[in-house]
């Protein structure tokens, strides 16, 4: 069983509780990413998120086992949402249960960071001025050029 | 020569105009293939890329073998 | 409205979502305490927590209003059970929002680790075995003594 | 001479066999009254106390007024 997953539909951790419960673990931390109303002092309508699932599901898998490997945990799971959002929308969720609250807190953050990096997935913003664009897609003339770098 | 499937995400599926193509292409490894498909629809300037092979991470060196499943990974903004 | 509850029947976390919900918070790190099977070696069936619910709410609100200084988070509650408890049960649940991760990490850390050791709450487990015991109350022969240290 | 209230909770009012009790006492500070009931119950040894006196937490030489609700706290264990 993947410990990652994708949701193309609205869905609450709830859902995914059984995931994470271990009657050994008395602690459970985790983190949710909501959509928010603004960006960088842009009013924000709506978003998008694209996945490339298989890659994705395969690469938040490693993440989650990294933290499996790294931290005394019992549990750990990530789920991320695909397609579109509206404000408040619950677009990822990492949930993790340990005996000790030290090692839940340490995975659950190591899971988010590296799953923000890592994960092939998209998110395209749709703005109140009517426009929208890629996150960390649109560079400015100034920035780096674009494609492979060559050893 | 090899046929080999690509596929676009996010800003270079909208730039290209389509989800994925099958190619016939001579370059031998993604870091060609990549500069090929450039000359051919001028990549809009989006950071540093990654890309895949086969549903998995592969350096700009991999080679390019007939039946791949290439994918190239503009930055992602997960979360 | 204080951020700190007690609640004498079993809650979600849901419940109280209204308390920490933020149109300008992305990011929403939360911690619960669930009853474990098991304490240092000892089989439990089950729990029981006893507070001083005046000085408790105080306290408890203290700490929380604390974090919304120190940390840039939106939002921050704590809700501690009371009564009797189940193996599974939750026993505590810290929700925080905020802007960035970092902070509601921090914050929520910053809340559980004082709640735990400064809101006038006690715990009785009881044991596979029969017995039972208030947790940090048992000392034995070698232990502090008891009572005030005077000045 | 002043009357007072105080509470017991967890293992000291299972030790005690109530939850409160009002009572006429002639000590001046918190940590005689603690001197004075501790003779009367020889509270079970439980490691370091704090103190409160109406709903604030004091230190062991806070004064006993008359009218004062107090409570002697044993170490806590929330979570």
């Amino acid at each position: 069983m993947s410990h990652f997953a994708f949701s193309r539909d609205p869905f609450t951790p709830d859902r995914f509780r059984d995931e994470v419960v271990d009657p050994v673990a008395g602690g459970y931390a985790s983190f949710e990413g909501w959509v928010r109303n603004h960006n960088e002092g842009r009013g924000v309508v709506r978003l998008e998120y694209e996945g490339y699932e298989a890659l994705g599901i395969k690469e938040g898998n490693r993440v989650v086992e990294e933290a499996l490997a790294r931290f005394p945990i019992a549990k750990a799971h990530c789920v991320h949402r695909l397609g579109l959002l509206d404000i408040g929308d619950l677009a990822v969720w990492v949930g993790v249960t340990a005996a000790h609250r030290d090692a839940a807190f340490a995975a659950c953050r190591y899971i988010i960071d590296e799953v923000k990096t890592r994960v092939p997935i998209w998110k395209k913003e749709h703005y109140a001025a009517g426009d929208s664009g890629w996150i960390n897609c649109e560079v400015s003339s100034s920035d780096a050029p674009s494609g492979p770098v060559r050893p | 020569m090899a046929v080999i499937r690509v596929e676009y995400f996010a800003v270079l599926r909208e730039h290209v105009g389509r989800a994925g193509e099958e190619l016939r292409t001579a370059a031998t490894t993604v870091g060609e293939l990549y500069a090929e498909l450039d000359q051919r629809y001028a990549f809009p300037s989006v950071g540093r890329m990654k890309v895949a092979v086969n549903d998995e991470f592969r350096d700009w060196n991999a080679p390019v073998r007939d039946g791949d499943f290439i994918v190239f990974i503009p930055p992602v903004a997960g979360g």
